[in-house]
């Protein structure tokens, strides 16, 4: 019974946007409430909880020394993991990573690294040896759809919080001095994310609309309205103008958006 | 830091009172909310001190995997986590062995309280989230986790709360903080069921007398009973709530 | 390498030509080879520049473990993996962050193309192996992929068929090599069923106007374009090769 | 069939003790036969066995150089494992540790711990750099119930059988000097377990008794006859009064066996 | 150690004496105990130099996971696992690629022996445990495995005992201890069925003439047929006691 | 219907063998066409491709510098790992190394290291603190039977195909210097597998006689026709003649393959 009525829905939710309407009454270029809070966790050295509609994400950032990678020895490291934590959702389960939780970190990461959005190179403490980390933990703590844009603004709002020690080396060991500086943050990666259902694009897609969508596309733009990221994804395709159109409508939702984090 | 450091620091000063400005006897602020996730069958968050933490209730729904499912009851599952940012160090998020073990004692804490043979073959399954750690998250997870189990409207013979008392400079404390935690004598955390005089957890580390011991349990019950009176309000303000909702 | 060390080297030169001699809309050397494994019921072997791929596929085959089957259509697995050796540092066997997030995306790329409903309950299983790695290998290995699972003579729309492009030294390029994805300034590859004008990969990497993107994505498609060709000889080399043993 | 024997056993055991009686003739607050060898493997650095009925268990140290935790450079490190290996029980898997295991060697750890048994403050080489690290790994032969006495007592033993190499350091690097000297023990923790079946607490339950309790008390005392550490186990409860009841017994039961381990 | 420092210690003397005083062709003491466990259904304990080993076993009975049960016959599964304080480093829990590979061959070295067809579907599980190694580990281990089978009840060809012999400092000699296995130039051990002439484990490291290996394998079965009348009077004590309780 | 035609195809070789012949016309002692190509991973330090029959392995080097064993601080170190890549065979899964993988990458890391084949005395930096790591990537392509050979084959193809760089130590850092040089190889070892089959003994089993033998025998000889290592794998057993002539059928036929990787 329960799945009938799921299909019910279902048909509804397609039939409706084959019309340009939505079940919730958004129209398709439209976002749900968005609520930003941060500086929630005071353990973290960042953090930031953001509400797209039922949505909730909670970013935490910690901040410490360690080694730079080989190939970048004069850069400070950025790590991002993402946990899709089994209150959130009864789809959730305990366990390593899958495939949806390392996609989700991976896109988050590639936003505030394709935009440089951290200066790295001001992170390192000792060329090749010791350099500063920042985790940015991305924990999901309700699933209501579209994860991808309530990380990304959540990793970003958090990144933005984030105070650090100040560090400095002493006869080769890392010593902590008194005080903390902001991590130095040069731009503000915002993604936007497409969902296609019934052969029409729509933005920010609730958790029914992604169980009937085809293919989902999140572009995220740089604070100049460059495109830094692209992912697509989902079993089914788009066609080129579709991707166009998305791309610049996208440009304008992504600058609407960092209006709420980037305060001028 | 080290520990000749540490042991400089005062915990309670010359007039009784906490580093936190507390007696002996007083708990830290607790602020509880309940069904406060939408996907959840059932939901609560504690605020206890520094401690925040959220659990979440999925169930009675079937097991999975199937050979878990037992014949005559409920199978109760409960996993305690701890998110990386919640510590001072960041925690690597694959569970520790004190996970682990919380889990265990956490669910064996629940346990009792829980009708499970109403539900046979089935699985409820609580989530624990610990976002900010402080000292006594197991007690605030239990207080906090038998009000998502109610909120999911699974029956229970009384609700169970939990409170830690403890041993600091000498000096039986109540409800004691991280540092009291790391730094004291000794941590009695103690889960109860009020109505039935039932004790469903019960730790202990570090150095009690059988006569410190008595009273500690005594300090750490009477800190549940003030508690358990937390958690009635809280309950009800999530149904006055509900009442409202549909009253308007 | 230190970064400034890195910028010195010119990756296009004055006459516009990239380091490996090509022009910007030049793809690298392809040669592809279908049906090249013994066991696996179809196959393929890529060589794109300086990845050298190979891909076997089992199936439709019974689902294992049983429990994903899927009622109304074939589940259709992907793992795209590396060898050690396929790298200058040498990789671990484990399953990497990147391999895991390029297995789903290799997957969602090629699952719009296949006719999965003719296949209910079984799984169609595809593994790619990364003998070398260059900049590319997603693209090289979808377009080979593509001709693995027609080798084993499962229904699709169309070939599905990959290439990227991007943005070196302020400069629009096709098909970069490893160097060009490391130190351009954007990458951006795309997975295409030409014959339905369906785009089933897109990612991008990078720093691109507007306009820019549109111009990126045209070079990309055209590319995909030419490799289709490639792509649709490669199958009917094996096939006329198969007709020639026949007749023998 | 089986399953009905088992049931009427059950149900046997707990009349039994609904009368002050037990299956195998003890009084409630008796303890089976405790036999206790140390030595028993010469490549560890300290051993011990200890069979309380049919329950066996072989405790084995290691002792190694590395490097302290950062919140106490100043002392050696105490790593204690449990295996629960399934050769002892029908119901043992492989695979890693699981819950029992983990409690069980956590339970060992904490009466150590607490009690301060060893001296972890003269384990330090070098502060903050190299500390002595004793591993104490508990491996179960044959389970037949109270495995946690069991253990912590052969784990008492067997520290109180290591003998570690002399160390020193030369130009940074650690060598061994000749000859052994034995660990800096300090404290005697010894637990006493109690089960409560049918409303009743008896302590030392055998394997046939556990599968009937309710609910399970370890008390740890140390030398002193002070608590050092609890665990209560088990899906049932107790009531307060049981509760003070267990610790005044279990100390007298603690003091009873430590003098099996500790000669005077 | 370093290797020049290992060359100079002798480990045969003028007189063909080894270090533990033995003769080339002389057994370590064997101790061999059956039925030692109370849970296992079948169970033994071996001490033969500085080996300490017990194994246990259970069944036959239910294949748990069942999908791995086989229709005609029973699935012998088989660990081989080495205590953390077995050897002079600590060794992780975890199974290692040693312990890994020895479960294999012990068990392909036992299996030949068992009459498996008996108890289709069901499984025979063999845990051995090393408490404390010294050479020939495998060889104490199948020795003593192929009894605890037997009182487990479990029915066989014969009883399949093992042996190395191997080359230290140019001589051939039996059965050789931890210096010797590590020192020498060649180790060669043997599983065997003295009644049916049936080898079922051989494996070598080192460098043996094929004259040399001859005599090694000679060497090694002379060893084999030693213990195995150990290995007889072992079960025949523990069914001399049993019948001595009944009688009492 | 699959099921009964694999029984008869089984029941057939078993016959052939019976009459010393073999299905796919072998004569017992006859090894199927052996294809060895080198170079073929230009990332590589060394690599081969062997194929014997349709069985095919690629195997790749890489080299790298790291801290020697403990007990053997003046030696470089050698690792060998083998995986049976599921594209390979039906049989074959995805997941971390089983026995089957673990037991090949045992056998042909046995081989190399009982005959010295690498000089890892000449792959120490400096004592005690760096050596030169080889890695050796099995990598199986194609199963169809006999795998031991043709990876230890392709093993040492590709060792002897690898050229390391030069390495210094300056002020204790491990630099490269300009330029390769081969490994040191010292010695070829190359083993020959025997399968037995209703009671007769064939070489380079292929797929369909695995399926059917009782037992499996690989000898390894070294250049100088010593035995340096055997595995007995399967199920079944040998009789000690069985083994003695297999030694010296072996010894023959390791020769003749020697001389297709190492031209004199």
């Amino acid at each position: 019974m329960a799945s009938v009525m799921v299909k019910v829905k279902q048909k509804q939710i397609a039939q409706l946007i084959a019309h340009g309407k939505r079940l919730d009454g958004r129209e398709p270029n439209d976002y749900r409430p968005i609520k930003i809070e941060v500086g929630v966790i005071e353990k973290a050295e960042g953090s930031a909880r953001v509400k797209i509609g039922n949505t909730e994400v909670l970013v935490g950032t910690k901040v410490d020394v360690g080694e730079p990678f080989p190939d970048t020895p004069e850069e400070g490291v950025l790590t991002v993991n993402a946990e899709l934590v089994p209150l959130a959702s009864p789809s959730f389960e305990t366990g390593p990573p899958d495939e949806n939780s390392i996609e989700l970190a991976r896109i988050v990461d590639r936003g505030i690294r394709e935009s440089k959005a951290i200066a790295t190179e001001e992170l390192c403490l000792e060329p090749g040896k010791k350099v500063i980390i920042v985790f940015i933990d991305v924990y999901v703590l309700n699933h209501d759809g579209n994860l991808i844009d309530a990380s990304a603004l959540a990793a970003l709002a958090a990144i933005m919080n984030t105070k650090m020690p100040k560090y400095e080396i002493v006869n080769g060991e890392v010593k902590k001095k008194p005080g903390y500086i902001p991590l130095p943050i040069r731009n503000y990666p915002v993604p936007a994310t497409f969902a296609k259902i019934n052969g029409k694009m729509i933005v920010d897609p609730w958790l029914e609309e992604e169980q009937v969508m085809d293919a989902r596309l999140t572009m995220t733009f740089d604070k100049d309205g460059n495109i830094c990221a692209i992912q697509k994804g989902g079993i089914g395709h788009f066609t080129v103008q579709q991707i166009l159109d998305a791309a610049k409508i996208g440009q304008q939702k992504s600058a609407d958006i960092r209006k709420l984090v980037v305060k001028e | 830091m080290p520990a000749k450091a540490q042991e400089k620091q005062k915990l309670i000063d010359k007039e009784g009172k906490r580093i936190d400005g507390r007696n002996p006897d007083e708990l830290r602020p607790i602020k509880i909310e309940v069904g406060v996730l939408s996907n959840a069958d059932g939901s609560a968050y504690i605020e206890q001190g520094k401690c925040k933490i959220l659990a979440g209730v999925y169930g009675p729904r079937e097991t999975h995997p199937k050979h878990l499912a037992l014949p005559d009851r409920a199978l109760l599952q409960c996993r305690y986590h701890m998110a990386p940012f919640s510590v001072e160090e960041r925690k690597s998020p694959a569970p520790s062995r004190r996970e682990i073990e919380l889990s265990k004692v956490i669910r064996e804490a629940l346990e009792p309280a829980v009708f499970l043979e109403y539900y046979p073959r089935t699985s409820i399954d609580l989530f624990i989230e610990v976002l900010q750690a402080d000292g006594g998250t197991r007690g605030a997870a239990i207080t906090m986790a038998s009000l998502a189990l109610a909120d999911a409207g699974i029956p229970m013979k009384d609700l169970v709360v939990a409170c830690a008392a403890g041993k600091v400079e000498g000096k039986l404390v109540l409800d004691l903080s991280d540092a009291e935690d790391k730094l004291g004598e000794a941590d009695l955390p103690v889960a109860y069921m009020p109505t039935i005089d039932a004790v469903t957890l019960l730790q202990m580390d570090g150095n009690l007398t059988l006569e410190e011991f008595e009273q500690t349990v005594n300090m750490a019950l009477n800190g549940c009973k003030q508690i358990y009176k937390i958690q009635k309000e809280a309950l009800k303000a999530k149904y006055v709530a509900l009442k409202e909702v549909a009253e308007e």
